[in-house]
């Protein structure tokens, strides 16, 4: 894996944060086409100040302030990607990539196919996802389901900063638009990311903890409940894996089911809604694969079946928590 | 609140606005406590707050009846309180709590009370326009006479919806009023960096009557808002009004250090020179309807009134956990 | 079961375009606050025809020809049904819901939830899926997957003439957002419909033909073909029984864990793409529900992940056959 | 084709109309072999004949470079055939075959070529409004002086993100202009019914130059078309297009039954008196610069081409089913 390699150079942190904007000033010195857009990119850096400092290196013609058009500046930024540009447009909050489906559906991910293979339309959208910030239901969901089910896109949910930097580098590099979709709530974790110029390829699962017992297949932020779940779950003697697609779409079919042969127990987290969300297919490609070697049904968990309250007490009873995984597990292990 | 000497002014016309003096002095009050429960850390996540613009609400509100519907913003708290919403209610639910107007699921960007014709806040921007607009069409359809009311800040002008229902809107000569905040940012953007051409044309290109007022002389807003609000009611059709004002604090209670987008002089000058509840109030005892000293007991009087609110909120209880599962379907 | 009771009473056959037609007509009678919007659903009756002679009857005042302008009468749709009108919005093919996406999913389904269950809106979305019309790929998906991932809305797949008209009359006196899909390819096809006021409630599966050895699970059109794939497997002695969840939210998971209980295999056949789309959901609920009692892992059958190609040829392998599912079947029974 | 008398214009001009002339008729023959295609029930699905409409195409696309982008609609063969392409691969990819501009993977609705700087139509009303924009940022962004064209119907008027993007296009100052080609019906509603307001204000109002002309003469179209293309050039902005015209037939080849929203006096008066060929023809002759045996030519030379490439897709074999999985990404 190239991850240990480059590691064993390097083991300066980084934030989730931070490996996003430098993998985008890398690949902005790398290539003049690489330009920015979204509401509040510019002097702001985003709300999440992700962004910060871009402005200042690469000038206003590559790092564009936009009204509050989702559709407009992404529809607009599929004809740039056609003809010579490679945009990262920007959606503030995961909730209003609504307004983007018919850009990114409709147009982005059908110009290749439709023209036969002679339009390519090289660009990245990147949003997020995310719940437990208090910002109700319109500012929490987490609905890269949606673009998981769509023929010609594909979809990244990176876990931490060291895929981030990768992932993202490799997304820009695509010739095919890409969903990158970051948890708000992990841009202040810190992780190791080397500053040399790596990649992380997309369609291969990564094993973030091995274990015997049971395999716990987690993206984005429920990579760390599952971590945290495999600490607690070790202390009474249960040895949990933890496996991280990294690209929902394209997906690492065979790591995913291989874990759970061994372990012959899994569980699918993902903080998106649980009913026909990506916990679905995931349990699904598990069952099929691992069929004759699972003790137990694949057990799913994801968002609860409600918009996401504001009230904290409710918010926090809607996602998957460490505690939660941990019970459930040791149910999944009979003890 | 008694008035001094004997006002030329007729009576109806002085309670009104003595109404409208109140309600913008409770607006600001409340979002005063707003900002406070924030640095206290006593509330979960972040508001928008409406000081600077309370002339807007409350000019417009008052030209309504309580039956008449409003769709407000994610900086809707004013809009709500000039419907008539009570602060109470609304405080329970910005801290989440089950006493609140929403039984606290919905949180500082969703108040919502039918008892006042409050369609809902929403935190998408331009994402109340359809609701509003189809208020407007059971209105017409059902002939209740009523009116409906989309606030919507000029941000707002970049979804594109927005042009498909005013479209709708005059094509079945709907009762509906866009009421466009200017308050010259989206988040911590300048809007000329973001809106090209003319505003108002952009609503007449659809055929709608439309306006611009200055957002912080009340009487103002109040005047074209009844114009405005009595020709939909006659049936001859939506109208959209651009209101000029500002901000006052950051984008939300966290927005502290503002110099990149906008400066300190900008702010004190809109401040000194253009506060609305001060000028209003200045007005006010020029015309000797009230005295310095009955309009300062107005303040006193609903500082007090918004704290006893917030304490009542602080101390009501959160909803029960498995109350997250119900009304997700009616 | 309603079916059979009312059945008995009448044989009167009608085809699915005109049950539609009739449920809309006895509701608009019903109810004053009934009205239909949507783009040529006036004088045309929309490109279909499915709404012909509505205007006739009940006038531009309650059937309203709109702008192309889905998300802003979606959207007036929404603000009406909140006001005490029960609108029923009409888009055209169901490839144009991506322009519905927040009206739907932020405004409609999250209303009651968000304000604390102080406003309803009742209405309906009629809208289209199906391929293999020669229409390509942006006239073409069947994208309702999207939808059942929603909390706070409820998704109808009507498969006969008879689940059309009492589902569609259910619809429109929930008081719910609800979205109905039609698929284009059923207009023709006729069935038995009694002319008397039914319903058929939502979240009730409807076995459309019982069997022993194998479970087809089948919605909307594949519901056709999967009666036909247990024709040919019943030439070879495999006795399969068809399932109908009629409603994919409410999902009746009991009618279809219990089918695959007894006959031990399962395929689920939906239209829409398979990875990360409905036949991902039903067949991990039934992987679970059924677990130890399945003899193989449950099949899935979706279109394939591919924008749908205009070329004849090519169009009709995206998308399951009666003979591709009688060859999975038959594997499947290991003969 | 050789010119009878000496004509006074000069020839670059009277090369122009010539070739203008023969670009309207190639397409209008072509159409008419796509309805004979249909009628003979050999090709599959549908298809949206531009008949009637050619003025408006020929007039724009003359005034682009090769190197120039366009994006177009559902009733796109007309825009494709100006631009440059070649109807023996348009009739095969209209039949599905392998041989097709886009390998009969797109279709009647998805005419592509890069070779011609055709972006793509688009099945989607409104659907390529954005692509088109983009196209004109990158041309603004790479410096590569190029012009972007969006054809689109009137029924694009209610799509919201036309909106959006004009918007955008105004503030980028990017060269692309907004072709609206007003056939008065969407589908089977008149216009009138769907469209509040005035359809140039809606351009205006977000500060791109507009201006509208008359859809059935091509030397109209060109002249103004070269004005707004030059100005877009020289990095003065979007502009806007409205051209006035007819479809003779109907919204697709099976739409046969037309009086319940359309009159065939209506459809007669437009053929008669205004259809963009013969005029233009009658133009040419009294210019001297054509004769009637000469045009009756261009219009035999080009149903022989026609018909020959029709031949040629019907010939062509359709791609392998192997193919289906190929090109979903790149
Ligand atoms: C569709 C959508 N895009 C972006 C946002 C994020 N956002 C929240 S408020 C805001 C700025 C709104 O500006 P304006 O409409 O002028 O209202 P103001 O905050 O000035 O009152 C933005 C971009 C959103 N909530 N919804
Ligand atoms: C978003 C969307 N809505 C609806 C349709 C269905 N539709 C196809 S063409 C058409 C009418 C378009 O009218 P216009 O834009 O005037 O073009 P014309 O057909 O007159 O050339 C409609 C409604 C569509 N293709 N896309
Ligand atoms: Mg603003
Ligand atoms: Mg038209």
């Amino acid at each position: 894996m190239p991850e240990n390699s480059v590691r064993a150079q390097d083991d300066r942190e980084l934030t989730f944060g931070q490996a996003i904007r430098e993998a985008l000033a890398e690949e902005m010195r790398r290539d003049a086409t690489v330009c920015i857009m979204g509401e509040d990119v510019a002097e702001a850096g985003t709300p999440f100040k992700v962004l910060s400092g871009l402005l200042e290196e690469f000038g206003k013609e590559r790092v564009l302030d936009t009204p509050i058009s989702e559709a407009g500046f992404t529809g607009l930024a599929v004809g740039a990607a056609m003809t010579g540009m490679r945009p990262v447009v920007d959606i503030m909050f995961g909730d209003f990539i609504t307004l983007t489906m018919d850009q990114m559906v409709n147009q982005a991910a059908k110009v290749h196919y439709m023209s036969g293979g002679k339009w390519r339309v090289p660009m990245v959208m990147r949003t997020t996802m995310g719940a437990t910030r208090r910002s109700a239901a319109q500012h929490s969901q987490s609905l890269h389901a949606w673009y998981c089910h769509v023929p010609g896109l594909k979809v990244i949910l990176p876990s931490t900063p060291y895929d981030a930097k990768g992932l993202l580098k490799a997304a820009i590099r695509d010739e095919n638009p890409v969903v990158f979709f970051e948890d708000k709530m992990m841009y202040k974790l810190k992780g190791p990311v080397p500053s040399s110029d790596y990649t992380v390829p997309l369609g291969v699962a990564d094993i973030k903890r091995v274990g015997e017992d049971i395999t716990l297949v987690a993206t984005s932020s429920m990579v760390q409940v599952a971590l945290g779940a495999a600490t607690l779950l070790e202390e009474i003697g249960i040895s949990a894996e933890v496996v991280d697609p990294r690209t929902m779409w394209p997906l690492d079919e065979k790591t995913l089911i291989e874990s759970a042969k061994k372990t012959s127990r899994a569980i699918v987290l993902d903080e998106g809604y649980e009913r026909y969300g990506v916990t679905a297919e995931l349990a699904s490609v598990i069952a099929t694969g691992a069929f004759y070697d699972l003790d137990a049904p694949v057990k799913r968990m994801g968002a609860m079946h409600v918009p996401i309250p504001f009230s904290p007490p409710l918010e926090d009873v809607t996602v998957p928590t460490e505690q939660a995984v941990f019970e459930a597990a040791r149910a999944l292990c009979g003890r | 609140m008694t008035t001094v000497t004997q006002p030329k002014e007729a009576p109806e016309k002085v309670e009104l606005w003595l109404r409208m003096y109140r309600q913008m002095v409770a607006i600001r009050q409340f979002e005063a406590q707003v900002n406070e429960l924030y640095t206290r850390a006593l509330m979960p996540g972040l508001a928008h707050l409406y000081i600077g613009e309370e002339a807007v609400a409350v000019g417009v509100c008052e030209a309504l009846e309580r039956t008449d519907y409003i769709t407000s913003t994610h900086r809707g708290h004013g809009h709500c309180l000039a419907k008539g919403a009570s602060a109470d209610q609304m405080f329970a639910e910005l801290l989440g709590k089950k006493a609140g107007y929403c039984k606290g699921k919905g949180g500082s960007m969703h108040i919502a009370d039918p008892a006042t014709g409050n369609l809902g806040a929403n935190a998408i921007v331009c994402g109340s326009a359809g609701i509003a607009t189809g208020a407007a069409f059971s209105a017409r359809h059902l002939r209740n006479g009523r009116v409906a009311v989309c606030f919507i800040g000029e941000g707002a002008l970049g979804q594109g919806v927005l042009y498909e229902v005013m479209n709708l809107a005059q094509l079945f000569k709907l009762p509906v009023i866009y009421v466009c905040e200017n308050n010259l940012y989206t988040e911590y953007t300048h809007y000329s960096e973001t809106t090209a051409g003319d505003i108002l044309t952009r609503a007449t290109a659809f055929g709608l009557e439309a306006a611009s007022v200055d957002g912080q002389d009340v009487r103002a807003v109040h005047d074209i808002a009844e114009r405005m609000v009595d020709r939909a009611r006659r049936g001859n059709g939506p109208a959209f009004l651009l209101c000029n004002t500002y901000r006052y604090h950051g984008h939300h209670v966290g927005d502290i250090n503002r110099e990149y987008y906008r400066s300190k002089q900008e702010e004190q000058l809109w401040k000194t020179e253009r506060d609305p509840i001060a000028n209003f109030g200045k007005w006010l005892v020029e015309q000797s309807v009230a005295d310095p000293a009955s309009l300062a007991q107005v303040q006193s009087e609903l500082e007090l009134e918004m704290k006893a609110a917030v304490d009542f909120a602080i101390a009501a209880p959160y909803p029960g956990v498995d109350e997250v599962a119900e009304d997700v379907y009616a």
